[in-house]
Parts: C-alpha cells; structure tokens; sequence
C-alpha cells in the first residue's frame, strides 16, 4: 500500500525521458529551414535508442513475473500504463528507424513528436487519485521538464559549436522551470489536505529533496551562467541530482492509504 | 438500478474486534503480512477517544474500480450479475499499479507470490449461496453485504468523515458513523 | 519416448487410482521388497483415497477457552486437513460467528512453532533441548516421582498447577492424574472471579446467573467494570437489542472501554471505589423510598440493618467524594435504575480484582436485590453461573493407590470446579496453597518442600504474580514439568516439556460459565507430531509407574479421549439439556432447558435463612463483615495506578504468539493519560520504563484520555519473541473473598501501583 | 530426527582431526534442535508446505503432493499423517526409492515422476531451506557440511543452480 522506492522505475523513467530529450533537443537544434542533419546525428540517434531500449529492459525487472511482460498490453480501453508501454515501443521503433534509414526532417519530427506524447502518457501513469499530490499535470511537469535538462545538457557533447549558446539558453529556462516547479510544488501541498500536507512535509524534509534541488538544479544553473558554457561533466551532476528527486519522487508521496480513518 | 453488492460498515455497532478481518485470513489463509480487510481505527480528529470507533475496509467494489482502469494486463473484471470485482491471479503481471492506483489500499502486492491480490466478495461463496466470510463471522453485525440496488437506509452515507473521498470511482461502501455516549467524569482537579 | 508433461503428473497424482497404476507395471515386478538405503518410508499405501480426496467434511468444536462467550465451533476439513473453521448457527449466542482469536485457530493448530516432540532441557533457561521418545520422558517423571516418595514417604513434594488454558472437561484428568498417584500438593483458587463468586455465595446461596440472551427484556442495562466489547463478543448483540427496545445501558469504569463507547452514558468511575458509588445510589434509592419494599421484606434478611448502615455512614456526597462521580449524577442513574422494570447490573470480574472486591459485589448485589431485580427476567445482578457443569469429573475423580500417605486434615475446597466441596475428617489429603501466590508458596512450603512441579493449561511465568519471586521459586524446584503447545516463558524455564494436542485433534465436551448452551468437541484431526491430550499423558505415566512400581498409579494405562468425553454425561445433566443421549449433540449444540431465564425466580434462595441475606452470617464465619457495607480499598504503594487487563487478541497468553495476530497488532503499549505523560515529558510512541517495587517493563508508550490522568494501562499478554511481561509489575497481595468456594481469596490483580519514565 | 543428528554426527569432518567428543556431540544435538525441532520457533523447518505454501504453514498443498507421491511410489510413511509427509526426512527418503527403482528398471513414467519431483518440489524448497539455515550465525560445521552436502547432491541431481533467495515471510 504504501509506495516503495521501486528502483527499476526510478531508473526506467529516467533514461527514457534522457533519450526523449535527447530527440526533442536534436529536433530544436535541427529545426530552422535550412539546416542541414548534423554529423554526428546517426551516433546521437543510436545512442537515444540505446538508452531507450535498456530503460524498457531495466523497466521488465520491476515486474513480479517479467515474462508475462507482453500481457501489459492487453488493456488500452482505460490503462495508461498499457499505452505507455506501447508508445515506448513505438518511439524505440522510431529511434532505431531514424539512426538507421537516416536522419531526416519527417522522422526527426515524427519521432520528437512521438517523444512528447510519450512523456504526457507517462505523466498520466503517475497521476493517480490515490496520491492527491501529483494527482494532476504535475507528473508531466516533472518529466517534461527533467527530459528538457537531461536531453539539453547531454546533447552538448555532440552539439556544434554554433547551436551551444542555444542548448544553453534551453538548459538555464529549463533549469530555472525546474527550479521554480521543484520548489513552489510542495510549499503548494502544504496548504492542500491532509495528505498532500504530509506529502509536501516528506519532500521538505527529504536530504534527497534538497540534494535534487542543489546538485540537480540550483549549482548546475549557476555554472552554466558563469562559465558560459556547458561543461561535459555537467549531465553525469544533473543526472545524479535528477535520480535523486525521483527517489523522493517515488519514496515520499504519500497514499490516500495511510491516512484512512483521518481527515482527508 | 442493476445489481450492485457492497458492504454495509455500521460504525456505531463496531466494536472493531477484528473478527471481519480474520475470519477473512482464516477462509484464505493469505501470507502473514498481506490483509485484504483491516479494520482502521478512526483517528481522533474524525472520533474524540483513541481507538474507540473503527472502518472494517476491503475491497470496495467500485462503479468504476481504480484497480481495473489501471491493470495494463487486465487481470480484473466486475461481474455482471453483482458488480463485484474480481481479481485474477493468473493474469497479473505483478506491476503493481493497481496496488498504487487504488486511493483505499485493497490491492495489496504479495511478495512471495510476486503478484497482487484482494478481497474479491467471497464471490465462490455468494455463488454458492453463502455470506462473505467477514460478514458471516461479525458478531455484532455491524459489518452486512448490501445490494446497492435495494438498499435503501436513511443514515447511510457514502463518504464519512475518515474515508476518502472519491466520487468518480463510486465505491459500493456505505456506512452509519458511530456515536458518543454522554460522558461523566470527575472534576479535573 | 514421449515425454510426460508436469500437468499430466499433476492430474495423474490427484486421483488415487491413476497415481496407483502409473508405476503399477513397475510395482508388480516387487522391486518394493528391498528398499536399500531407505530408513522411514515403508511399502505399501495408506487409504489416500479417503485421506486426500473429496470436499468438506464438517465436525463439531467447542472453544475451551477461558471466556465468557465458550463458541460452538464447526470445523471444515478437507483431506484430513483443517482449512477453516465458523461458529455454529444453531447456537443463538455464538450465531454463527467467532472472535478474532476463534479465527485464528488453524494457524495455531498448522504454525510451524508448535512444540512437537517431548523434549528434555539441560539446564533451565539454556535452551540447550535433546528429543526425548515418549518413554524416555514418562521414564524420567515416573522415575523422579518414586525417588520423591522413597524420600518423603508420600508424594506432597509433587506439586500441580493447573487452571484454565483449557476448560474442556477431561482436561480435569490433569488433577486426575494427580490423584492417581496420591496425595498431593495443589495450588488451588483461581486468580479469576473467587471474591465476587464468594459474595454471591453469601448473599444468595449460590453463584447463578440470568440467561445473557435474555438481556433484550430488560429496560436499563449497568455494565460495571466489565468489557464485554472485547471480552464476550457475542453478548454485544443483547446489550445492543436491549438498547433498541429503549433501555438505557450504563457503562461504569475507570477506563472508557470500547463498552463504554457504545453505551448511551459512561460513567467515570475511581478504580476500586464501585462500592462507594454504588451504595451511594443505595443510600438515595433509600431516601426516596424507591425500593422494592414487598420484595425486600419478603424475600430477604438483615435490610433494616442495612438500610440503619446506609443512614448512618452513607452520603451522596461521600459516594461521590470517594468514586470521584458527582452527586447530582449519582442520584439521577439511583433513580433511573430503582424506577427502570427491569434493571440489571452486569458485575464484572475486574471490578472484584481488588482487596476490596468481594465487598464491592456484595454492595452490587445488593443494590440488585433492594429494588427487587433478582429473580427477575432481563434483571438480575449478572456475574457467572455453574449450573451448567454438572458432569460426572470422570477424568477427575481418580483414586490413590493403596496406602498412600498424604496431608493430615480436612480438605478442600480444590478450586471452584471442586464440587466434592470440604471434606472433615479424611485420614489422608492432598496440601492445598495459594494459586495467586505461588511463587511465596513454593519459597515457604516446607515438610516435605515443593521438589517437582507439573504445569498443565497454565503459563506460569507469563500469568502468574510478581515473575522476579517466581523465577526464584523455579530455582529451588528440582524438576518441571511442562505440557504445553507453545514455546511460551513457561516452557522456557522447563526441565521437560510435553507436547499437547489442541482441541481440534482430541473429543471433548465444553459448558459455559455466561450462557447455557453445552457443545460437544468432537476430533477434528489426526493430532501432529508426538502431541498427546492430558489425558493420554496421564495414561502413558500410569503406564511406566506401574512397570517401574506395580501399583504407584491407579490411572489407566490406555485412554480413548471419545469414550473418556462419553464417561462425562450422566441423566441429570442431559435432562438438564433435554436430549437423551451425548451423541445428539454431534448434530449441534443445545441450550438448556431452563424454567426461567432468571435464577431466583421463586424468591427462594440456597443461604442458611433460604432468604437474600443482607445480613451472612456465613460471610462473617468466613471472616468478613457480616452485612454488606464498604470496605476501603489498597492504599497506593507508588505514584501511579496500574491497570493489567485483557486484550481483545489475546485470552491470557494465548493467541498472540501467531503470527495472524501479530498481523493486526505487533507490539505492546502503555497507555498514559496526555496530562500525566506531559507532566513526565513523555510523546506518543516514545519508549518508556514502566517500574515499581516489583520490577519494571520497557515498551513504548500511547497517550490517550481513554484512561484516568491517575492511571497506567496495559494489556497483559504473551508476544512472541518479545520479552514483555506485565507480570513483572504485578504483585501477589490477596483481594478480600474467594476462600469460601474456590480454597483460596483471590488476588487484587488491579490494585497495583507504579510510576513511568522516558527509557 | 534423532537418527537424522545421529548420521550428522558420523558426517561431520573431524574437527581439527580428532573425533567429536561426546560433549562437541550433545552441543551439535541442541545446535540441531534449535535449527530443525524446537521445542522454540525453528529457523529453518524441514517442511515443504512452510516454504511453498502461501500461509507458510504445516499440512499445506505441498504436502498433499508428496505424499501423492509416495503413494504412487507404492509407499507411505509409518507416521500417517501425524508427521506431515513433506518433512524433509521423508522426501529424502523418497528419493531413495526413486533411485533404487530406477536402478532396476527402465520406465518413461517413473523417470517423468522422480522428474516432477525433483524439479517441481524439492528443487523449489529444498535450496530455501537451505538458505534459512545459511542466515543463521554459528551453526556447528556438522551442520553446515552436512546442509552444503545436500546442496550440492541436488545441483548434481538437475544439473542447475539452486535458486537462493529467501521468502520475506519466514521466521
């Protein structure tokens, strides 16, 4: 009853949402009229389906009976969690094509496209009435903007020279987004009911909370400014600061379950 | 209005001995560890003295079960003929989501057999013309099963202060809220 | 060759006919004859097919609990395995349903923790355990009971202690067996109901009690200091019907129990002090003239002198000054109940827990009598009733051999289920000392001392009074002996242990002390492992005191539990049920046939006088004041009241240990008043040391307005793995009464006293 | 049991060469008891059932099944029924015949039950048990050897790895 940190998930989410932002930062990079693919896009685009593929694998070992894996689908009337597995499939299959039949303008497009609903799905996975607190868009809001700060920063090792000041403005908007998301968000539960009290509460007092909030955030944000670059050890930071906030994520919302028989 | 069972949790004749909620491991027998009805004492807030009012809770049988929206294999179904919803072990993938999704806590992920599971009405019993287990074994019966249908009780109320609250699923619970005698007690000195 | 699919094995070694003729080819060549290597299987089948197949076969139980509500039991097994087990809807009280303990019994019964074996320990305490076979462990008892008589010249130094893990009537064979190999020594009383069942005694001649299901006929309901909410589930329903008909039920106590909650008025009463308050409603029900003036003159002795005491030393005023209740509202519920027709008090048994105890029922009773509910149906002073029990004690009534030697004077009574009553001049009787004191009794026991003790349906170390004394006491024991089912602190402490059969796997017959219905317990299943029923433990010890000394045991050395359970019945008792042989009751249980639901109905009473006495002339030759009137209570030794009462998931030390219970609830609290734990600095859930003269335990603390600012509570109960134990707070001092019927007073469980702290 | 410590005993390596003293002996006796027989909670029952079935009680589904084994093995415990038949003595013993059997004769059936047997009973408990005693701190060498021969005998047996994790539920 009573969430567990499910590891697997922490890191299923993760990556894939790294390999989403990966697409939805080359499709930006890419976006103007003229440009041309960049030369290291099939690298970029193996290396996002690779994440992607060993983030579903990851996502199989949180199953009791991963072998009944394929039964997941059986339920697209009303499961979002069936459609999150089939889109994901679907985005690998978009992935894999795009690196191998080459980088072109409609798959990029179709795939970053792809990637979006993709996230949005996700989000709704995660949303569930019985966890008050993030029963609405904040899901979304999370990954959508942790897909932006991961793909951003690690787009960076691959990116030219000439689209560098772009990903950084990209990653200090979403890091600042992030900022203002992470921070507003359970000061906002605080003043909600009893559980989404008690989950704002687990979040302020979680060291995880704050290391996501300092490591994952505010000091990335404060070296790209000052450094005016985006330095190749920064993803490695951030993606440790993001696991951290999905741990808390996962570990310290709290279930409509615990408090039964109080106040809601 | 088509046939809908569900329990009838009669808060002032619960005296929350626990019975239900043997009686229930003593016809399944479920590891230790995994409950499919507690009996949650109503915290002081909802009734004034510590552990003196409680909600005998399982399954609640929902109109539109969160468990069932949720179950990307789909391991659960409601019966037609009573509304009750089943879960099926043989199908679940043990993803857990039904176990995160339901706001009241009845699927509960049984570790040693990596799957989830709760109370499914004693449906084998009830088709064989027999009380659910919890129902049969109250001895105030203060716990009764109730066919929404036909169940016509004026104090009954859907979402008592201590359950929540969650209309869009419509859970087939209803309950009578438990009273306070009058209290006389020595003058605090 | 085709390769045979699991599913196939599987449905091949459901049905015993295709299991037998899968190998059979095999088989017929006799390749079974020699089993080379094979130590334990041996050729050859048992009857799988009535073992393993088929559905449900049903048998009938009965709870042998010590409890108000006894359940008629019907158990489901299938392929001689119990699967699940529901209360019996032919008895009105039980409905049906059991309690949450009822429901946890085939666990008990299947938990892989059970004891299993006779096992020897070397050296108490070590948990150094070697096997022992049957014999072995007979060999060593009956061994060490002849070297205690070579010694002695008799067999006082053999001690039992024995009481009510088990009610089940052929369990007596315990003291059976005791009597079948001379005199001895018995702890007898009962730590129980002795005061109040005394004061009964006294005032009306006999401890009877109106049928609990005609409560619904009575129009106002005191329930004082009992919980039957936790403590007799199944009466909740006739308090609750009473209610319903517009009677008012009052719930006086110093805790606000679950009772409490579902009373229409709870009254706060201070512990110990029911005799004050109640004789402050005498005193007004007195002014106002509102006693039942024919009835009292009538049908009872000593009122006037009663009603002189009430004038002289009775105020409202200082009812209410002592029971902490206000005045105004001790007149009002006076009123109400002398005016209600009719009234009734349910006198609970922790309410005589006290040195004062035995007094303060008599001030019930009395309030009973003067407004004339007794005798009355859905009135009454309700506290327990025998007069279902009326069996033969076949299993109990042994005799000792031949020239046995004993204790020289009269005896008796041997606890209250010793009907044989006070026997003078006797040659020859067993040594009778305080159940409620044992520890101090087997520190002081002398000529010959207590060299060997034998502990049957008991756990001593857990229930028993000031524990620290008690582990002294084991030390100065030679040898202990323990039949028991569960590694409780008893058996810890055990030179051998005996594995005993729950009632699920032996025939018995159980009666009730609150209701009237009788239900036969018939043998549900094989018994696992070695254990044994008392019974047949005595059996096989006769066995190997007759080999090892021809005639030292006048038991017999084969018992079959069916026909020992058939011995039980005799023509009295099953008239008294209305069924003309035990074997009806294999269809259910029955209820007695009672001429009415309420005892005293005649207005005759079994005292001296044949009248309600008032006045006991009884009661002063057994050393208490003749007339009922106050009796102070225990001054306080510590800064706290300590109250020890029962749990609603355990009875006693039983239940809690299995780990269904430990599901829904895990672990002890002391519960402290908000006021009381503030003034010490003491949170909800912070660990604590509760300690007093006696001893101390650690366990984390809950606050709660539920108990008085004055008082501690916790429940007492044996947790597995869990060194907690309350008795370690519980002192051993006497409550007033209990002598009279039960051989000894009882004991003032809840006038102890300690004090808290932050651990 | 008693048998079972008694071929413990003789298994047991001697202990820094010199044969187990009679009080090394009653030591490994209380050591075994206090793993296998009580009079206490065990750490390690030697039953299937507490291992395989839901409840982790005595008397369960697995016991039916081995004793339907037996049964068709043309053999049952002198105990009947008081014993439960999946007491790991008594598979052991199974085993045995089994073998003895095979040993004389060819037979696809026999072969598919000791199969069955082995690979969807005691394969599936046998190696829990085995780690329930591996949690236990200082269990004598006798012991652990004798666990660690029955460990190995079943890897030999199907030619696998044990499984080793251990279910949450038991004591």
């Amino acid at each position: 009853m009573i969430p567990s940190m499910e590891l697997p998930l922490v890191f299923f989410t993760l990556l894939s949402q790294l390999a989403i932002g990966l697409t939805l930062l080359y499709a930006l990079r890419t976006a103007g009229p003229s440009v041309q693919p960049e030369a290291s896009a099939k690298t970029q685009w193996f290396v996002s389906a690779g994440i992607l593929a060993f983030s579903l694998i990851v996502s199989l070992t949180h199953l009791g009976h991963p072998l009944l894996a394929p039964r997941a689908v059986l339920n697209l009337s009303t499961a979002w969690l069936s459609w999150e597995i089939l889109i994901f499939i679907l985005l690998f299959a978009l992935m894999a094509a795009t690196a191998y039949l080459g980088v072109t303008r409609r798959f990029v497009w179709l795939t970053a496209a792809t990637g979006f609903i993709a996230l949005f799905v996700q989000g709704m996975v995660y949303s569930p009435s019985s966890f008050p607190a993030i029963h609405n868009v904040l899901p979304f809001a999370f990954f959508l903007v942790t897909a932006v700060i991961l793909g951003a920063s690690t787009s960076a090792w691959f990116a030219p020279q000439d689209t560098q000041p772009l990903l950084r403005w990209i990653l200090v908007g979403a890091l600042s987004a992030g900022l203002l998301l992470f921070l507003v968000a359970p000061c906002v539960w605080l003043s909600g009911g009893t559980v989404m009290r008690l989950t704002g509460l687990a979040y302020l007092a979680s060291p995880l909370y704050w290391a996501h909030i300092v490591l994952g955030l505010a000091v990335p944000m404060a070296v790209v400014v000052v450094s005016r670059r985006i330095p190749s050890w920064l993803p490695i930071l951030l993606l440790a600061g993001a696991l951290c906030g999905r741990v808390v994520f996962y570990l310290d919302t709290i279930h409509t379950g615990v408090n039964i028989g109080g106040l809601q | 209005m088509k046939k809908q069972l569900g329990f009838y949790v009669d808060a002032k004749r619960c005296i929350g001995c626990f019975a239900c909620a043997m009686a229930c491991k003593n016809q399944y027998h479920q590891a230790s560890g995994v409950v499919w009805r507690q009996v949650y004492p109503l915290k002081e807030e909802v009734y004034p003295h510590h552990e003196r009012a409680f909600y005998s809770l399982s399954c609640n049988h929902c109109e539109h079960p969160a468990c069932m929206e949720v179950c990307p294999a789909a391991a659960y179904t409601k019966r037609e003929q009573d509304g009750v919803v089943v879960h099926h072990q043989e199908k679940c993938i043990g993803c857990a989501n039904c176990v995160r999704s339901c706001p009241y806590g009845a699927p509960r992920f049984n570790p040693g057999t990596e799957r989830a599971e709760k109370c499914n009405l004693c449906w084998q019993r009830l088709d064989a013309g027999l009380d659910p287990a919890c129902v049969k074994s109250c001895p105030t019966n203060a716990l009764r099963l109730i066919n929404l249908a036909t169940f016509n009780e004026p104090n009954a109320v859907q979402f008592p202060p201590g359950f929540p609250h969650m209309s869009r699923l419509n859970p087939s619970t209803r309950f009578r809220q438990a009273e306070l005698p009058k209290i006389i007690k020595p003058e605090d000195k | 060759m085709s390769k045979i699919t699991k599913q196939e094995i599987e449905r091949i070694l459901e049905n015993p006919v295709s299991r037998r003729s899968f190998l059979g080819g095999l088989l017929a060549t006799g390749a079974l004859v020699v089993l080379p290597g094979c130590r334990l299987l041996r050729p050859g089948t048992v009857d799988m097919g009535q073992v393993w197949e088929g559905g449900y076969q049903t048998f009938r139980n009965a709870c042998s609990r010590n409890c108000y509500d006894t359940c008629s039991i019907v158990s489901y097994v299938k392929n001689g395995v119990l699967k699940f087990v529901e209360g019996a809807p032919e008895s009105s009280f039980t409905a049906g349903g059991l309690c949450v303990k009822g429901n946890s019994y085939v666990r008990r019964v299947y938990s892989p923790d059970r004891i299993k074996y006779p096992m020897e320990q070397q050296g108490r305490g070590t948990g150094k355990w070697k096997r022992l076979s049957w014999d072995e462990a007979m060999d060593k008892i009956a061994r060490k009971i002849l070297e205690i008589k070579a010694r002695d010249g008799s067999l006082l130094g053999l001690a039992l202690s024995k009481y009510s893990g088990s009610f089940g009537i052929t369990h007596y064979g315990v003291e059976g067996m005791m009597s079948s190999l001379g005199y001895t020594t018995r702890l007898v009383g009962t730590p129980c109901w002795p005061a109040g069942m005394d004061a009964q005694n006294f005032d009306m001649g006999n401890m009877l009690c109106n049928d609990p299901e005609d409560l619904p006929l009575a129009r106002y309901v005191i329930v004082w200091g009992a919980n039957p909410a936790w403590c007799s589930v199944h009466s909740m329903k006739f308090l609750y019907a009473a209610q319903e008909a517009g009677a008012k039920l009052v719930v006086v106590d110093p805790v606000f129990t679950q009772t409490a909650a579902k009373a229409d008025e709870y009254v706060q009463v201070r512990t110990g002090e029911d005799g004050a308050l109640a004789l402050g409603m005498c005193r007004h029900i007195l002014d106002r003239g509102l006693y039942d003036k024919e009835w009292v003159a009538a049908h009872s002795i000593g009122f006037d002198e009663f009603a002189a005491y009430l004038r002289e030393h009775v105020t409202i005023d200082w009812a209410a000054q002592k029971s902490g209740v206000p005045a105004s509202h001790i007149a009002a519920i006076a009123e109400e109940f002398a005016q209600a027709r009719p009234a009734t008090i349910w006198i609970g048994y922790g309410m005589q827990r006290h040195v004062n105890g035995g007094a303060s029922v008599r001030i019930l009773d009395a309030l009973v009598a003067m407004t004339g509910n007794i005798g009355k149906p859905g009135g009454g002073a309700r506290y327990a009733q025998m007069q279902t029990w009326g069996f033969n004690y076949h299993a109990k009534n042994q005799k000792q051999p031949e020239g046995s030697k004993g204790w020289i004077g009269a005896s008796g009574p041997k606890g209250e289920f010793d009907f044989s009553g006070v026997k003078e001049n006797v040659k020859y009787a067993d040594r009778t000392i305080n159940i409620n004191k044992t520890a101090q009794e087997i520190l002081d026991t002398k000529d010959p001392q207590v060299r060997m003790l034998w502990v049957a349906c008991k756990n001593i170390l857990s229930q028993d009074f000031d524990r620290p004394k008690m582990l002294k006491a084991f030390n100065k024991l030679e040898m202990v002996v323990v039949a028991d089912q569960f590694f409780n602190q008893t058996v810890e402490q055990a030179d051998i242990v005996l594995p005993v059969t729950t009632f699920f796997e032996e025939w018995n017959i159980n009666a009730s002390y609150w209701h009237y219905w009788l239900s036969l317990n018939e043998q549900a299943v094989k018994p696992l492992h070695e254990a044994k029923s008392d019974i047949e433990i005595a059996a096989a010890l006769s066995k190997r005191m007759n080999e090892l000394a021809p005639g030292s045991c006048t038991f017999p050395t084969t018992v079959d539990t069916k026909d020992w359970t058939a011995q039980e019945f005799n023509k009295k008792e099953l008239d008294l049920f209305g069924i003309s042989s035990w074997e009806e009751l294999r269809k259910g249980p029955v209820k007695a046939k009672l001429t009415s639901s309420a005892p005293w109905s005649d207005g005759v009473f079994a005292t001296p006088s044949k009248k309600y006495e008032f006045h006991s002339d009884l009661c002063a030759k057994n050393g208490h004041d003749a007339l009922v009137m106050y009796k102070e209570g225990r001054p306080a030794y510590d800064k706290l009241r300590l109250l020890t009462p029962h749990s609603k998931f355990a009875i006693n030390s039983q239940f809690q240990n299995l780990d269904w219970m430990a599901d829904f609830n895990s672990e002890p609290y002391v519960y402290i008043h908000p006021r009381t734990a503030a003034l010490r600095g003491i949170g909800h859930g912070d660990a604590v040391r509760v300690f007093n003269k006696v001893g101390e335990v650690r366990l984390a603390a809950q606050l709660t307005a539920d108990v008085p600012p004055d008082t501690l509570l916790m429940y007492e109960g044996w947790y597995k793995g869990l060194a907690f134990n309350c008795q370690n707070l519980v002192d051993d001092v006497s409550s007033d009464m209990g002598s009279f019927k039960t051989g000894a007073p009882g004991v003032a469980i809840h006038d102890q006293f300690a004090d808290v702290v932050r651990a | 049991m008693a048998a079972a410590c008694a071929t413990l005993t003789k298994a047991a390596p001697p202990a820094d060469g010199h044969p187990a003293s009679a009080d090394t002996a009653d030591e490994l006796e209380y050591a075994f008891n206090r793993l296998f027989v009580g009079p206490g909670a065990v750490p390690a029952p030697p039953y299937a059932s507490v291992y395989l079935d839901p409840d982790h009680g005595l008397m369960g589904e697995s016991t039916r099944i081995a004793a339907a084994v037996y049964d068709a093995l043309g053999v049952s415990s002198p105990s009947n029924g008081r014993l439960p038949d999946d007491h790991l003595a008594l598979e052991l013993d199974a085993a045995v015949v089994f073998h003895a059997l095979k040993a004389r004769e060819q037979s696809a059936e026999l072969a598919a039950l000791w199969d069955y047997f082995l690979r969807d009973h005691l394969m599936l408990w046998v190696p829990l048990f085995l780690a329930c005693i591996k949690q236990v701190p200082d269990v004598p060498p006798a012991i652990s050897h004798v666990a660690s021969l029955l460990s190995a005998w079943l890897s030999e047996e199907c030619g696998a790895k044990p499984v080793t994790h251990v279910p949450p539920c038991i004591n």
